[in-house]
């Protein structure tokens, strides 16, 4: 076992500090970008301690399972980057997590809540296809599927597949549950559905579904890192740019049809897929 | 076995800022069928004019509704005058001209703040409202209140603009006027937006008519329908055109209000120009007997003050025809067919104000 | 130590209020008043919140959402009144469809006056609630143990 | 046409000092004609009850006996009849407004000076004011 | 060689003896007895030839071979009987027109010096397990679900013999397929699969029984065609063989023709695109028999056979057009499973979804390539077979096989509800074999200069395949407002037991993926191949890990139940009663319902259909064009 | 302040429908439906307007009349037929959309239709 256990857990402790750090940013930023002053940087962390200190409710007990299922393989998504460990089952974990996320709405049985996870679902069905792309594209640079192996590839990544790469940020707002794309759920703007997916959590699942959302946030940035892996300060460079520019896209910009979003989420990535994938394998074959 | 899906929308629904309750049925996201059932804000006010004297009532008039408070209280005090044959001195004729008319930019600014929140554009709806702030400050140096103004009564108005104040007004309207078109660009030009507006709910020019819209849902079905054109309060004196559009769909009647706006900034500079000095108010004296339709345009449409004295100081009927009123039978009409997603969007593109709906 | 007061979640709900009211709640989320600045999100979500803000007094009609939603909030909650409807009926006290102020259905912990209420005085009335809030918790903790 | 529209506004949102007026850190604006609450200098009522009558909400109650004028704060609706209806021009309206309250107790009551013995004083005592 | 024949032999002396046996004399009894023990032989047969690489067994064809022929022409009798009475045209002009080939076959060319008739080696032990352990499971579960069925379906004949009978001579011509060497057997049993599942598909005898089973016949009649035309090509080429293990190795120059054409019979065989209405319509056969079609026989029949071939389409175009006939029927049949909610559809389209994607592998035909379809076909028979028997389970308690009507199946048929999760999970979660096979999939496409589009399309397909089965599960778990008692009790032993069996196979099978790969597949690709692959073994790791922690998290449902205030769901503050009734407009109090979404306007039948079938139409025709050039002008 | 002139013509139930038809037929748009209570009858208006010009017609019946629907000319009317209906207790037969009652739910059944708030209570200090 090659795995690099240790930088596992490294994640496992600070992610969800850095995810806190990053949503708290993003709200500042936010605001200022609206003309308002904004919440202090550690209020995700205030919020979610207190959504702890709060009596939980539930439609049914079986969605705390769910939620606690959630994030355990969410964590265990990042960990198993972060560790090196096989991309592809990164994704298939990342899937995994999130189809129980979508579990935990369902079983309350709200129609909001539903409609939430119909929603999820549709944009997981516009995220997948991008990221297991992108992990291809990142197999066929490096011969490698192990994280391990394509971040010591020595060539820029995002010369190679920048079609992907664009294919991947424009789903990456979805993961972010930003407008345009913030249809499932959203953080902030209000919308037809209520809170969507997390309609019917409260308290500490609702508190747990946060975390679970940070080191996911994580776990993305290091994904996109990968991208730029030839070159840290590059690569940090580019997370924060990258990052802005969600927060940007978010302000200017109405919410999207889940038709839409998932529309164009399918033609950019088959688009730029048939593209990038093409020329890669042309260039080794 | 069906694939529909039954769900309640609202009354509580933070997109909706008012209760007002559909029940949605849906294949996947499409709306079959939209039910509505008001009366979640139903007071009973027009009932209080058997307990409150006639001048009193005009302060009850006013909460019809926290939003065009202004106009309502105008057209109820029309509608006395009305039946008692009252000329009110032509400077109070212009200040309710001139409230009436940043009574709609804020209401518009405010709806147009609402229908981004509705689109999931949230710092657009913090712009429209921060620019709000501009017209609530003018409301409130000029009547004492940001958005009860409690400024009018029968015979007149309560109180008086100085000519300074006037001229800041007119000239702080101009040096909005820059930022309001980068916010109205947003609304017309933004590609996302559009995405959302356009097609969006479509109300055919003759089901506008027939169906009894009004306003600006009138107005973006190819009606040029404006009940100020009637010429009431000062109205008459100043020339303005009322704003239309053709399409019918959510995006038409956004342009409309936006567009709206200039035209009641220019209404107001015009009437800065041209307001007489002279008395703002008139003594009155007895009680109405006989009965009337008031009627203005409020930002969203027509509104119709029934008024029916009995010759005491208690009416024996006040009855409002709001404009949401009319308008509900439209919005029935275009959610059919809509998308879920669209809900909140068709139902804010009439701009329905449940509050007066059902008094 | 709580974080409730740093973070208090709101609902705001339109009982029968004339909209007065309901417009200088929201106008309060935005950038002049900004309440995002102490950790307040108007939520819409009864779930989700902590503070229940209302407008308006109750009729025939609402009472019953009022009381599911009071119902569906976790505590500990607070309930503030804003308006002079919510908190006494206001000028529609003898409409014939208006049962009166807020606490004729749910206990109140905050009654903010005016008409309509200032976008101040509704911080203000939500600050108030945060020092009640913080009681609720602790006497929840401590009916824990 | 217009990818992203909005930019100018957020990237002029962003080069600005934020709009937020920062209450309660610094004092609320609020326009001089605000109507905040309203003010009575009780020496100055006759209990004549006309403020009582105007009242569209029955706001004020002015018992004439016992000598009291009352207001409920939770009542009052600050229309301002009441100020532009009294003979003695004692109530006036103040921007400062009534603070928010934990338990419901709006009401308000003063103790104005008791009725003049004859009529005809208080006639010259408020025409001498006046 | 013995159990070889006795498979083959026992299932169907079995059957003809249901069928003799008086009218509800020991029925039950005979068939639970023979298939437990076609299983247990299955898995003795495994036992003993594991590890002995390929076994040929020397049979004299004669007697066999004229036999075969007899009863070859027998059931062109009786098809032809048949679709003159149901005036079949379509059927009628195949049957005559193979039968003659067939003849003339048989007159022109006798094969009769073919000795070399039954074969084993790993892949066909795997089959064997698959067609003896599932399938006797099946037949276990038929006993005890067509009781039910009967009692339930008045307007079906009640003909339970006939049924059994099939069921269990489908098994043993299921056994030939695999064990035979030589490929005019093949082709018999082949032959007599179509026969059973023609039968089995119009058991109940309803018109739309009729059809469906007539559009089943001409279909894999067409394919069969296709079977007779490779068998006389083999006659002209030179070099070539009748024998299936000389033929393969053979290399494409000589075995593509034959390599294709077979494998066109092998697509019809198995419902890929423009042949998969077959196993669609199939589903008004009682599910037993959808179970059995889906999971170890029939279209496993088909992809088995393309699979054989598979060395001979590396690195041809033939191959690589079969592959995307297979890789174009993944996407648009899971596309398709998304606007159904009749179960069993959803079933039935993921089935030709995932028969697809073996196809896929197994046109590219790479050993990477090989490595997933095999486990493709192991993890897709388990939970297939599974889902289908819960399935049938269900619908005979909710009286609906429509997945709307399963809400909350998980208060009314725990146990029932939990095998569906199983098997679903089964089919497209991370870390349970199906999703572990696309792993090698991926991995496969990616290593091969022709997986270009299919990369691509597996992409897609994936995450439309996540759509589909996630929203299943979510009707399943969402709790219904009033909790009834559970329904489940009127369920047999029989068919809990086939139940029982498979969600352990389902999950046990998991845990075993790295003793299958070593054991079993990896030396069937160093035969075949002469190198192999298998799983990175920290994923292994990984992956178990995972499997553990998901049966982990249900227990922490003990911890969390306590003191967990409940509340109703958010319904914007309108009053809820227990019900779920809402106060509505009008005055009515409405119903709370809630359905999945089935984006109908996107990927309805109407729409999918004739483009998936022009696709397959135009790539079939390609690799025909491309098994002329390459093997007939080149 | 002008006051607009307004046409008022007195109908009675049977000559509604055909008065309203007319009405629609000139091109009319329904501005709303009215009712007021005077004494023992009501009054109930239909309003109308086209550029501008307003016309009323007025239904005068006494109470416990019912009273056809025009909704079947003018389907907004629907709206206004509901809410007399609900305020007034004037059965309205034939409206498109019926609500049976339960367009505005009242405390009171039919406030307007029973004697006036003034005479019901003398206190109007309660809280
Ligand atoms: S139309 Fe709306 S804003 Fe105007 S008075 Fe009525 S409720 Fe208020
Ligand atoms: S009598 Fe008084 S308390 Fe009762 S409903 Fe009427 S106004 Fe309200
Ligand atoms: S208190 Fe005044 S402004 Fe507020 S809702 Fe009531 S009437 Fe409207
Ligand atoms: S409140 Fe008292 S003084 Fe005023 S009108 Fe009523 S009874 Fe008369
Ligand atoms: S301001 Fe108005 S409501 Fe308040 S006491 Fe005076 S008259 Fe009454
Ligand atoms: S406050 Fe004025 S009006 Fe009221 S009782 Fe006193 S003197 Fe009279
Ligand atoms: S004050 Fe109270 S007790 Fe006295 S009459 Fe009024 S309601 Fe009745
Ligand atoms: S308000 Fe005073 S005077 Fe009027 S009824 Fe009540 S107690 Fe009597």
């Amino acid at each position: 076992m090659n795995l690099n256990i240790i930088t596992g857990i490294i994640f496992l402790i600070l992610a969800p500090l850095i995810g806190g750090l990053i949503a708290g940013a993003d709200r500042i930023v936010t605001a200022r970008m609206q003309g308002r002053v904004g919440p202090p940087l550690l209020q995700p962390f205030y919020d979610v301690s207190k959504l702890f200190e709060k009596e939980t409710m539930v439609v049914t007990t079986t969605q705390y399972v769910y939620v606690v299922a959630y994030i355990v393989f969410i964590a265990f998504t990042g960990a198993l980057f972060f560790s090196g460990g096989d991309i592809l089952l990164v994704v298939f974990a990342l899937t995994l997590a999130h189809v129980f996320l979508i579990m935990g709405a369902y079983a309350s049985r709200s129609p909001y809540s539903v409609i939430g996870a119909e929603r999820e679902l549709i944009m997981l069905m516009a995220f997948e296809p991008a990221i297991i792309l992108c992990a291809a594209g990142m197999y066929l640079v490096s011969k490698s599927f192990f994280v391990r192996d394509i971040i010591s590839y020595n060539g820029a990544i995002i010369l190679l597949i920048p079609g992907l790469f664009f294919a991947f940020l424009y789903v990456f707002t979805m993961k972010l549950r930003k407008s345009p794309f913030d249809i499932s759920t959203s953080h902030h703007a209000h919308q037809e559905l209520i809170k969507g997916l997390t309609t019917d959590f409260s308290g500490s699942v609702l508190g747990i579904t946060e975390i679970a959302h940070w080191y996911e946030t994580v776990f993305l940035l290091g994904f996109i890192y990968l991208f730029f892996a030839f070159n840290p300060v590059i690569g940090i460079i580019a997370l924060i740019v990258i990052y802005l520019l969600e927060i940007y896209i978010d302000n200017v910009s109405a919410r999207v049809r889940w038709s839409f979003a998932l529309k164009s989420a399918w033609i950019i990535t088959a688009v730029l897929g048939i593209v990038n994938i093409g020329i890669l394998f042309f260039r080794w074959w | 076995m069906s694939k529909q899906v039954v769900i309640p929308f609202g009354p509580q629904h933070p997109v909706l800022p008012e209760p007002l309750h559909l029940d949605l049925v849906l294949e996947d996201e499409k709306v079959v069928d939209a039910i509505p059932t008001i009366g979640y804000v139903h007071r009973g006010l027009e009932k209080l004019v058997e307990k409150r004297e006639y001048p009193q009532y005009v302060y009850i008039a006013e909460r019809i509704c926290g939003i065009c408070s202004f106009i309502h209280g105008m057209t109820y005090c029309q509608g006395i005058e009305g039946i008692m044959n009252l000329e009110i001195p032509k400077r109070a004729d212009y200040l309710r001209t001139i409230w009436s008319e940043y009574s709609r930019m804020h209401s518009h600014l405010l709806w147009l703040g609402l229908f981004a929140d509705a689109m999931g554009f949230e710092s657009l709806f913090m712009n429209a409202w921060r620019l709000r702030e501009h017209i609530l400050d003018d409301l409130e140096a000029t009547t004492g209140g940001r958005v009860i103004q409690g400024s009018c009564k029968v015979g007149g108005v309560r109180r008086d603009i100085s000519s300074e104040k006037l001229d800041e007004m007119a000239s702080g309207l101009d040096s909005m006027q820059g930022e309001l078109h980068d916010l109205v660009n947003v609304f017309l030009r933004d590609s996302s937006v559009r995405h959302r507006l356009k097609g969006t709910g479509i109300l055919s020019k003759d089901d506008a008519y027939l169906q009894g819209a009004v306003g600006p849902t009138i107005r973006a079905s190819g009606h040029s329908y404006d009940t100020r054109k009637i010429g009431y309060a000062a109205y008459g004196d100043l020339s303005f055109e009322p704003v239309v559009a053709s399409a019918g769909d959510s995006y038409a009647r956004c342009e409309v209000r936006a567009k709206e706006m200039f035209t009641s900034i220019d209404i107001v500079k015009q009437a800065v120009k041209k307001i007489p000095d002279g008395p703002i108010d008139m003594k009155v004296t007895g009680a109405p007997d006989g009965e009337y339709f008031a009627r203005s345009e409020q930002p969203r449409g027509e509104v119709i003050h029934y008024i029916k004295g009995n010759g005491t100081k208690f009416l024996a009927r006040h009855r409002v025809r709001t404009p949401t009123l009319a308008n509900i039978t439209p919005l029935v009409t275009i959610l059919k067919g809509c998308e879920l997603a669209d809900v909140p969007i068709i139902v804010l593109s009439i701009d329905p104000c449940i509050g007066c709906a059902e008094r | 130590m709580t974080y409730l007061a740093r973070s208090p979640w709101v609902i705001h709900y339109d009982a029968s209020s004339c909209n007065g009211c309901d417009i200088e709640v929201l106008a309060c989320l935005t950038p002049l008043y900004d309440i995002e600045r102490f950790g307040i999100i108007n939520t819409g979500n009864p779930k989700h919140a902590d503070v229940f803000l209302v407008t308006g007094s109750i009729n025939e009609q609402n009472k019953e959402v009022i009381k599911n939603i009071y119902n569906q909030i976790p505590e500990p909650k607070v309930v503030v009144a804003i308006g002079i409807c919510a908190t006494s009926g206001g000028v529609f006290r003898e409409c014939y469809n208006v049962m009166g102020g807020i606490d004729t259905m749910i206990p109140v912990d905050v009654y903010v006056p005016g008409c309509a209420a200032r976008p101040e005085m509704i911080i203000d009335g939500v600050v108030k609630a945060l020092g009640i809030l913080e009681e609720k918790w602790a006497k929840m903790e401590a009916g824990k143990k | 046409m217009g990818l992203f529209s909005m930019t100018k506004m957020v990237f002029r949102s962003v080069s600005r000092k934020p709009a937020t007026l920062m209450y309660p850190v610094r004092p609320a604006k609020s326009a001089a004609a605000f109507r905040g609450r309203i003010l009575i200098e009780p020496l100055k009522c006759i209990a004549c009850r006309k403020c009582e009558k105007s009242c569209p909400t029955q706001a004020i109650t002015v018992d004439v006996k016992v000598r009291t004028w009352q207001i409920d704060r939770l009542r009052c609706i600050i229309c301002n009849c009441c100020v532009e209806d009294c003979p003695t021009n004692c109530l006036s309206t103040e921007n400062i407004y009534t603070n928010p309250m934990t338990v419901r107790e709006g009401i308000e009551i003063y103790t104005v000076p008791p009725k003049p013995e004859r009529k005809k004083e208080t006639v010259d005592n408020s025409k001498t004011e006046e | 060689m013995e159990l070889l024949i006795f498979l083959i032999l026992f299932p169907a002396l079995a059957g003809l003896l249901v069928l003799l046996l008086p009218k509800d004399f020991l029925h039950g009894a005979v068939v639970k007895c023979s298939a437990l023990i076609v299983a247990i032989v299955s898995v003795v047969l495994f036992a003993a030839e594991w590890n002995k690489g390929i076994q040929i067994y020397s049979l004299a064809s004669e007697p066999t071979g004229q036999l075969i022929f007899l009863i070859e022409l027998l059931i062109a009798i009786f098809l032809l009987y048949i679709g003159i009475k149901n005036r079949q045209y379509l059927v009628i002009g195949l049957v005559i027109v193979q039968t003659a080939l067939v003849i003339w076959l048989e007159m022109a060319h006798p094969v009769s010096e073919i000795t070399k008739n039954l074969f084993v080696d790993e892949l066909t032990l795997i089959m064997a397990l698959i067609v003896g352990v599932i399938g006797g499971l099946i037949a276990i579960y038929a006993t005890g679900y067509m009781r039910e069925y009967h009692l339930q379906h008045k307007e079906a004949r009640d003909r339970r013999p006939l049924f059994f009978c099939l069921i269990l001579v489908f098994l043993s011509a299921m056994f030939g397929l695999i064990f035979s060497n030589n490929l005019v057997w093949i082709f018999f049993f082949w032959e007599v699969t179509t026969l059973c599942s023609f039968l089995l598909i119009g058991y109940s005898g309803t018109e739309d029984a009729k059809k469906n089973a007539f559009s089943a016949l001409w279909m894999n009649l067409l394919g069969g065609l296709g079977f007779v035309i490779a068998l006389i090509a083999l006659t002209f080429i030179k070099g070539s063989s009748f024998e299936l293990m000389t033929l393969i190795t053979t290399g494409p120059a000589i075995a593509l023709i034959p390599a294709v054409l077979i494998g066109f019979a092998g697509l019809t065989k198995s419902a890929q695109l423009p042949f998969s209405s077959w196993l669609l319509g199939a589903m008004v056969a009682p599910t037993p028999v959808s179970a059995l079609l889906h999971s170890s026989t029939m279209v496993k029949a088909g992809v088995y056979i393309i699979v054989r071939f598979a060395p001979v389409f590396e690195h041809t175009y033939a191959g690589y057009a079969i592959a995307l006939v297979g890789a174009v029927t993944f996407l648009i049949a899971s596309m398709i499973a998304i606007s159904q909610s009749n179960a069993k559809r959803v079933l039935a389209y993921s089935t030709v979804a995932n028969l697809g994607l073996i196809i896929a592998c197994a046109g590219i035909g790479t050993y990477e390539a090989m490595w997933a379809a095999i486990f493709l076909i192991i993890f897709h028979a388990i939970a297939k077979s599974l889902l289908f028997l819960c399935v049938g389970t269900a619908e005979h308690s909710l009286n609906s096989r429509d997945i709307e009507d399963m809400d909350g199946l998980v208060l009314k048929m725990p146990k029932v509800a939990g095998m569906i999760l199983i098997g679903i999970a089964g089919m497209f979660l991370a870390p349970f074999g199906m999703l572990m096979s696309k792993y090698a999939t991926m991995r496969a496409f990616l290593d091969t200069p022709g997986g270009f589009l299919l990369i691509l399309i597996l992409a897609f397909g994936s995450a439309v395949t996540v759509f589909f089965w996630s929203k299943w599960m979510g009707k399943i778990i969402s709790v219904p407002p009033s909790s009834g008692e559970t329904i489940e009790k009127r369920v047999s032993i029989s068919e809990w037991a086939a139940l029982y069996s498979l969600s352990a196979l389902t999950i046990v099978v998991c845990f075993l993926i790295p003793v299958i790969s070593s054991v079993i597949v990896e030396r069937f690709l160093k035969t075949t191949y002469g190198m192999t692959t298998s799983l990175p073994f920290e994923n292994v790791v990984i992956m178990i890990l995972m499997l553990v922690l998901v049966l982990i998290l249900p227990l922490t449902f003990l911890h969390y139940r306590k003191d967990k205030k409940h509340t109703g769901p958010y319904m914007c503050g309108r009053p809820v009663n227990d019900a779920y009734a809402f106060e509505g407009s009008l005055g009515i109090r409405r119903e709370l319902v809630i359905s999945n979404y089935y984006l109908d306007s996107w990927f309805g039948e109407a729409k999918l259909v004739p483009v998936g079938c022009a696709a397959g139409v135009v790539l079939i025709l390609i690799s025909f064009a491309a098994m002329l050039i390459g093997g007939v002008i080149l | 302040m002008i006051r607009e002139e307004q046409k008022m013509q007195d109908i009675t139930p049977d000559s509604l429908i055909r008065s309203v038809q007319a009405m629609k037929d000139g091109g009319k748009r329904l501005v709303q439906i009215g009712c007021a209570r005077i004494g023992d009858i009501f009054e109930i208006n239909y309003s109308f307007d086209k550029d501008y010009n307003f016309e009323n017609l007025k239904l005068t019946i006494p109470s416990g009349l019912e009273v056809p629907s025009v909704s079947g000319i003018y389907t907004c009317a629907f709206v206004y037929e509901n809410e007399i209906h609900d305020l007034y207790g004037i059965e309205i037969t034939g409206i498109a959309i019926d609500f049976k009652g339960t367009f505005i739910r009242t405390s009171i059944k039919y406030p307007f239709g029973v004697v006036s708030s003034k005479e019901e209570d003398a206190c109007q200090n309660k809280l």
